[in-house]
């Protein structure tokens, strides 16, 4: 086989100089760097209240990516258009030591490209999942209502940021405190009250909880053309849950999101195409229609994702 | 301007105006009825980002700092030729860490806090050994629950101990504040204060704070890397103050490098 | 690290003589380690300021304007005034080639400022505000390095200092009948009065370690091989403000890093070091805590005398201010221009 | 007392004064208004003599056959000054061809004449310009690019010394391998002063530098002081002072090189060679050779073995610190002029 280097090359110094060769060479036989099947993903781990300083906070944990959600309430008054509706306003933060990287793409104070994208896709599919009724955040219709400000705080990177971002952030609005703000109609001040106490604070219900499952594509190894038709190199490699270095050799690099055991958002791709609300029945629908990929989004990621949530459901119900 | 790398609210907001947490008073005593030369339960861990060389999570109720360190390895800013290794401290606040939302973005504390870590720090490091190298160490406030500066600088030494970067000892710091006692009519009465040591958010709010002094000290070398005092007292009181930081900072030098024994 | 992009570059045997002539009790110049260089004094230059002032120390010009105006409380403290402190370098003082290194120097330096004037509580905000929670007096203190030759932070506290004790505020009519209140501004500037009791205002004295021993007011060079300093505030009745740790040029330099890894025990030193002090030991620019506790009280005293002597050459100023009011502006400069003598702290101190 | 050795004064001759006009502004006027009468001079012109001082654009005399114009003067061609508005010309009663005929200068300085070549010294450098052969005292900024330092010279651009033209330690000229390439930061690193001498001077103004002999190299244990170059006198560059008046009887010698650039290294010379341990009197010594040299430079006075000799010995009174004071300064120097 064309795999072949010298013996001073350890498969850690490998993993350094030629990556897309290294996941090549363990695709071989059948696994991932960390020990993983293609399809098998990392487990979730999520703790909520972690933060005391917010009135919402959510730490997720998938591998070695650790993310922090946070959620501050701030008052305003509503768009005329939506008088008795509040925000919720996602924002991701990648942190200059989450990884070796971090520090460097992005100057000081200001969000990476990477940040940028992933923020407006945690709005997309929290705002499509219509996970949060957004008249539970009014105060006084037409004059106050909540806005909450999510901000997402990734300390530790290695892949998968957007499904641990996600559910950070849904751990945290699950664990969000409603403060107790009147509004007085005759002054036009809101003011906080003291919640009396042990009352239970205000929750907000959530109408569903998504989740989404990111998965990486790996073209086929150039260098293996030629190999049996059997080999795992043949075809493209879908990996599902790639860690960052995976994520580095992935030609494309999407995510699925359930928001039910049969009920679909969407997925998107890199270029962050999201499909609109369908089943998974749907989705492989599309596949005639020239979506190469989509052949590849066989069942086990649909099976991943719904086994994800239900983690994630899990751990938010232990609360 | 809206702010077109992040995702803004559509409408202006203001944090909701109400009761905050009450202050500690020099009548109330310390939250809790802490003792004054008590520091709160520290909970450090370390190799906390397995991407990082070194890292580490510090906690003490209320106050949540991680550190990442990574290198030596090449600066990516440009400079001229040392034969010294350099250190890039850079720290940021999470919005959600303090009793109001921080608006996103670099401020001005970070920056300032940054360089009063970067020296403290750097009499601890032996630069001489990673010459034109550089060791980046970013710090992430999570929750600023008082003495925040303390707390970033203990997480960044233990961090950089866990990387393994060379040093001459643990740089150690501890704060105390000063409360006066609570009869400002009389004036004469100015050698009545207390000490608190390792003040948390209520207690650095205090209406009755007449100062407060940070001190970071490497116990093996005998050495203070920084000091700032704040308020104005006789020097009797700061160097009282100042021999009461060091002895706050000789007792967490002691459960800082049980935590990093233990993980080790 | 302070002022690192205002330093000289130097040769480590320039560092090396330097080393041995502090101590040996001789600097470069000819001063004893406690001497300090001559400090001009000249207050009300900027007519567009309510209060400036200016230090020339050696080549060390340090230009301070403080405006004042009416603004918004800060949301934290409503019933306080505000005061800003803002310190820049020009551009030729530096020899950067980084403007952001110059930046965040001149930044450091303006925290120190900040620090000694208004988080010590020596200036009392509350007087400055008029109505709580919606007018308070602002105050912008700008400071200026247009010439460096050491000793930048201290030279900045006395010049604003001096332009405290040149500012002149218009007295103010509070309406409180009125919803809400209102406030009128006497436009008569001879009623006009200074809102800060200058004599509680306090210098701030920077004991530099160059080696194994400590100086005030160095020279660039000086500075670049200073391994730290303790920058200690204290007022003419020897208040404590201030006592903060600044980096000096040499603490990112090889031969204090290699210092420490060969640590001289307590007197074996060599016969170029035998004069000093016996508080310090070799340092990686750390402080030993004996030698903080000495040198913040030989700092304190020396301080206070500092305030005592300004506030006499403050009134030297005032005296013939009032003399040469109607004369010619420049003979108005001439006269204002007040040298006094701040060398010889020896004596003080004992040292 | 030799005046000489402390003002500036140019080192030519006097010039030919028949062929100079002087005009100030007014005077010009009035000649001009004279020149339209007659279609030129009539007059005897009025006579600059050598180094007068002119500001730029200033006339220094007509164009004549027997002068050739040399640096920083300039003869303003007429259709440049067509562009003059018709207004400003009808008030100075000159049409261009008329001012035309005028060598002018481009800088502030003093007018010299080397035969039949008129140039105008600029009065103050504030950097140093080179000149073959000059002693300079430099300081590296950088090693490298390729074999070579960069270094500042106090010019307008850095300079550069070659490997090739520095003396190795072991005092040997020889061609300089690969190996001293590897090594070129054990010899010279960043920040170190050498003296040395200017080799060439680029056609970009850059100037390179080598080591003649063994006088030049590395400089230790000293002083550098900054003066405006054009302060310092060509004269004997490398000096030493035995005994600095007003010191103490057998304090020790002092070195100061009174290197062209107007970077000046003074330095205590060491009793043996190598030993680096100065007494505080020799140190003094030193310091009140360094307080002399920046008096004179804050006065405009020139630099010279000699004119530092009279400050030290106007200076015994006071100690080397105080002549930091300016009236002190100023005190002294007008003593030593005396």
């Amino acid at each position: 086989m064309s795999l072949s280097y010298n013996e001073d090359v350890t498969p850690e110094l490998l993993r350094v100089i030629h990556p897309q060769d290294y996941i090549s060479a363990l695709a071989l036989h059948n696994v991932r760097g960390d020990g993983r099947q293609f399809d098998a993903m990392r487990p979730l781990e999520l703790a909520l209240g972690t933060v005391s300083s917010a009135e919402g906070s959510a730490t997720a944990r998938i591998g070695n990516t650790t993310v922090v959600a946070g959620a501050k309430v701030e008052i305003g008054a509503p768009l005329a258009s939506a008088p008795g509706h509040g925000f919720v306003i996602p924002n991701v933060i990648i942190t200059g030591g989450s990884s070796s990287e971090a520090g460097r793409l992005a100057p000081s104070g200001l969000p990476s490209d990477q940040a940028q994208v992933l923020s407006k896709r945690l709005a997309d599919y929290l705002l499509q999942s219509g996970c949060v009724d957004m008249s539970q955040l009014c105060v006084h219709e037409g004059q106050c209502v909540m806005v909450v400000y999510l901000d997402i705080v990734c300390v530790a990177y290695d892949g998968g940021l957007l499904d641990a971002a996600l559910a950070a952030a849904v751990g945290a609005l699950r664990d969000l405190a409603l403060p107790n703000i009147t509004f007085d109609t005759s002054t036009g001040t809101a003011s906080l009250q003291a919640a009396p106490a042990g009352a239970q604070p205000r929750r907000l219900t959530l109408r569903s909880v998504p989740m989404s499952l990111s998965f990486g594509m790996v073209p086929a190894s150039a260098s293996l053309a030629g190999q049996a038709t059997d080999s795992p190199l043949a075809r493209p490699l879908l990996l599902v849950d790639p860690t960052a270095d995976e994520e580095v050799v992935s030609t494309g690099v999407g995510s699925v999101l359930s928001l039910g055991s049969d009920r679909w958002l969407g997925f998107t791709l890199a270029a962050g195409t999201v499909v609109g609300g369908a089943t998974s029945a749907a989705v492989r629908q599309v596949e005639p229609r020239g979506f190469g990929l989509l052949s590849l989004l066989n069942d086990a990621v649909c099976a991943g994702v719904a086994a994800r949530r239900a983690a994630l459901l899990k751990q938010l119900s232990i609360v | 301007m809206a702010d077109k790398r992040r995702i803004c609210a559509p409408i202006d907001t203001v944090p909701p105006v109400g009761n905050p947490r009450q202050p500690c008073t020099a009548a109330s005593g310390r939250l809790g009825g802490r003792d004054a030369m008590a520091v709160r339960p520290i909970f450090l861990e370390t190799d906390v980002n397995p991407q990082a060389t070194g890292s580490s999570l510090l906690e003490m109720n209320g106050t949540k700092v991680i550190c990442s360190v990574y290198g030596p390895r090449q600066s990516h800013r440009r400079q001229p030729f040392r034969d010294t290794g350099v250190i890039d401290v850079e720290v940021l606040t999470s919005p959600f860490a303090g009793t109001h939302r921080l608006a996103p973005g670099k401020n001005a504390q970070d920056g300032e806090l940054a360089a009063l870590v970067e020296q403290a720090l750097l009499p601890s490091l032996r630069l001489d050994t990673f010459p034109k190298l550089s060791v980046d160490i970013y710090i992430v406030i999570l929750e600023n629950g008082g003495s925040v500066l303390p707390a970033a600088i203990n997480c960044a030494t233990a961090a950089l101990a866990s990387a393994g970067i060379p040093m001459n000892d643990l740089a150690i710091a501890c704060n105390t504040v000063s409360i006066a006692a609570s009869a400002p009519a009389s004036g004469a009465d100015q050698s009545q204060q207390s000490l608190w040591i390792d003040p948390c958010l209520e207690e650095e709010a205090s209406p009755d704070l007449a100062g407060s002094m940070l001190v970071t000290y490497m116990p093996t070398l005998n050495e203070t890397s920084l000091m700032i005092s704040t308020g104005s007292a006789p020097p009797t009181q700061v160097t009282e103050a100042f021999h009461t930081c060091l002895a706050g900072c000789l007792s967490l030098h002691k459960t800082i490098v049980e935590c990093l024994t233990r993980d080790a | 690290m302070s002022n690192t992009s205002l330093l000289p570059l130097l040769s480590s045997s320039e560092r090396q003589f330097i080393l041995q002539g502090v101590a040996s009790g001789v600097r470069s110049d000819g001063r004893g380690r406690l001497d300090a260089r001559d400090i001009i004094l000249e207050t009300g230059l900027l007519p567009q300021a309510n209060g400036s002032a200016r230090v020339i120390i050696g080549n060390t010009d340090i230009l301070v304007g403080i405006k004042a105006d009416l603004g918004l409380p800060s949301q934290q403290n409503p019933d306080q005034g505000r005061i800003h402190c803002n310190v820049e370098c020009t551009a030729t003082v530096t020899n950067a080639v980084d403007s952001r290194d110059a930046d965040s120097d001149a930044e450091t330096l303006g925290h120190v400022i900040t620090r000694i004037f208004v988080n010590s509580g020596c200036i009392d905000l509350k007087k400055l505000c008029l109505i709580p929670g919606s007018v308070c007096w602002n105050f912008y203190i700008d400071a200026m390095i247009l010439g460096f030759d050491g000793n930048a932070a201290d030279a900045i506290a006395q010049a604003v200092r001096a332009a405290f004790s040149d500012l002149r505020i218009p007295r103010v009519v509070i309406d409180t009948g009125s919803t809400p209140p209102t406030v009128e501004i006497d436009e008569d500037l001879r009623r006009a009065f200074c809102p800060v009791d200058v004599a509680a205002l306090p210098l701030s004295m920077t004991m530099w370690k160059v080696g194994m021993s400590f100086l005030v007011d160095p020279t660039p060079a000086e500075e670049a091989c200073a391994s730290g300093a303790l920058l200690v505030a204290a007022t003419a009745t020897g208040r404590v403000c201030l006592v903060q740790t600044l980096a000096g040029g040499a603490a990112q330099y090889s031969e204090s890093a290699q210092a420490t890894a060969l640590p001289v025990p307590r007197g074996e030193s060599t016969g170029a070091q035998a004069g000093a002090p016996p508080v310090a030991v070799v340092s990686a620019g750390g402080m030993n805590p004996h030698s903080i506790v000495d040198m913040l009280s030989t700092a304190t005293e020396i301080a206070q005398s500092v305030a005592r002597k300004q506030d006499e050459a403050l009134r030297r100023v005032a005296e013939a201010s009032t003399r040469s009011h109607g004369a010619g502006k420049s003979a108005h400069f001439v006269d204002q221009s007040v040298g006094f003598f701040a060398d010889s702290f020896a004596a003080t101190s004992g040292n | 007392m030799n005046a000489c050795i402390l003002v500036p004064a140019s080192r030519h001759a006097p010039l030919d004064t028949e062929s100079f006009v002087r005009a100030t502004g007014r005077q010009q006027k009035a000649q001009d208004a004279e020149m339209d009468d007659t279609n030129g001079p009539t007059n005897g012109p009025v006579t600059v003599t050598d180094s007068q001082l002119v500001t730029p654009g200033e006339v220094l005399t007509m164009v004549d056959n027997r002068l050739t114009h040399g640096h920083c003067t300039r003869i303003i061609p007429a259709y440049e000054l067509s562009s003059i508005s018709p207004d400003v010309l009808t008030e100075q009663q000159a049409t261009p061809e008329l001012l035309s005929r005028y060598i002018r200068s481009t800088v502030a300085g003093t007018v010299s004449r080397i035969n039949s070549l008129l140039t105008v010294v600029p009065s103050r450098l504030p950097r140093y310009r080179g000149h073959t052969g000059d002693v300079v005292v430099g300081r590296i900024i950088a090693v490298g690019p390729g074999p070579r330092w960069r270094i500042d010279l106090n010019a307008r651009c850095f300079g550069v010394m070659r490997l090739s033209s520095i003396l190795l330690p072991d005092g040997v000229q020889r061609r300089k391998s690969q190996d001293d390439e590897l090594q070129m930061r054990t010899y010279f690193k960043e920040g170190d002063l050498f003296s040395a001498e200017v080799q060439s001077i680029g056609h970009d103004s850059m100037i390179s530098v080598h080591f003649r002999n063994n006088k030049f190299g590395k400089l230790s244990h000293g002083t550098l002081i900054t003066v405006p170059p054009h302060l310092v006198l060509r004269s004997i560059q490398f000096t030493s002072i035995p005994s600095v008046p007003g010191s103490e009887h057998n304090s020790g010698a002092v070195d100061v090189i009174l290197s062209l650039n107007g970077y000046i290294w003074v330095a205590p010379k060491p009793m043996e060679a190598g030993d680096s341990d100065f007494s505080p009197a020799h140190r003094l010594a030193a310091a009140r050779v360094c307080a002399a040299i920046r008096a004179l430079a804050s006065h405009e006075r020139m630099i010279s073995n000699q004119s530092i000799l009279m400050v030290c010995e106007a200076s015994a009174s006071y100690s080397p610190a105080s002549l930091s004071r300016p009236e002190i300064a100023a005190k002294v120097i007008a003593e030593a002029i005396r």
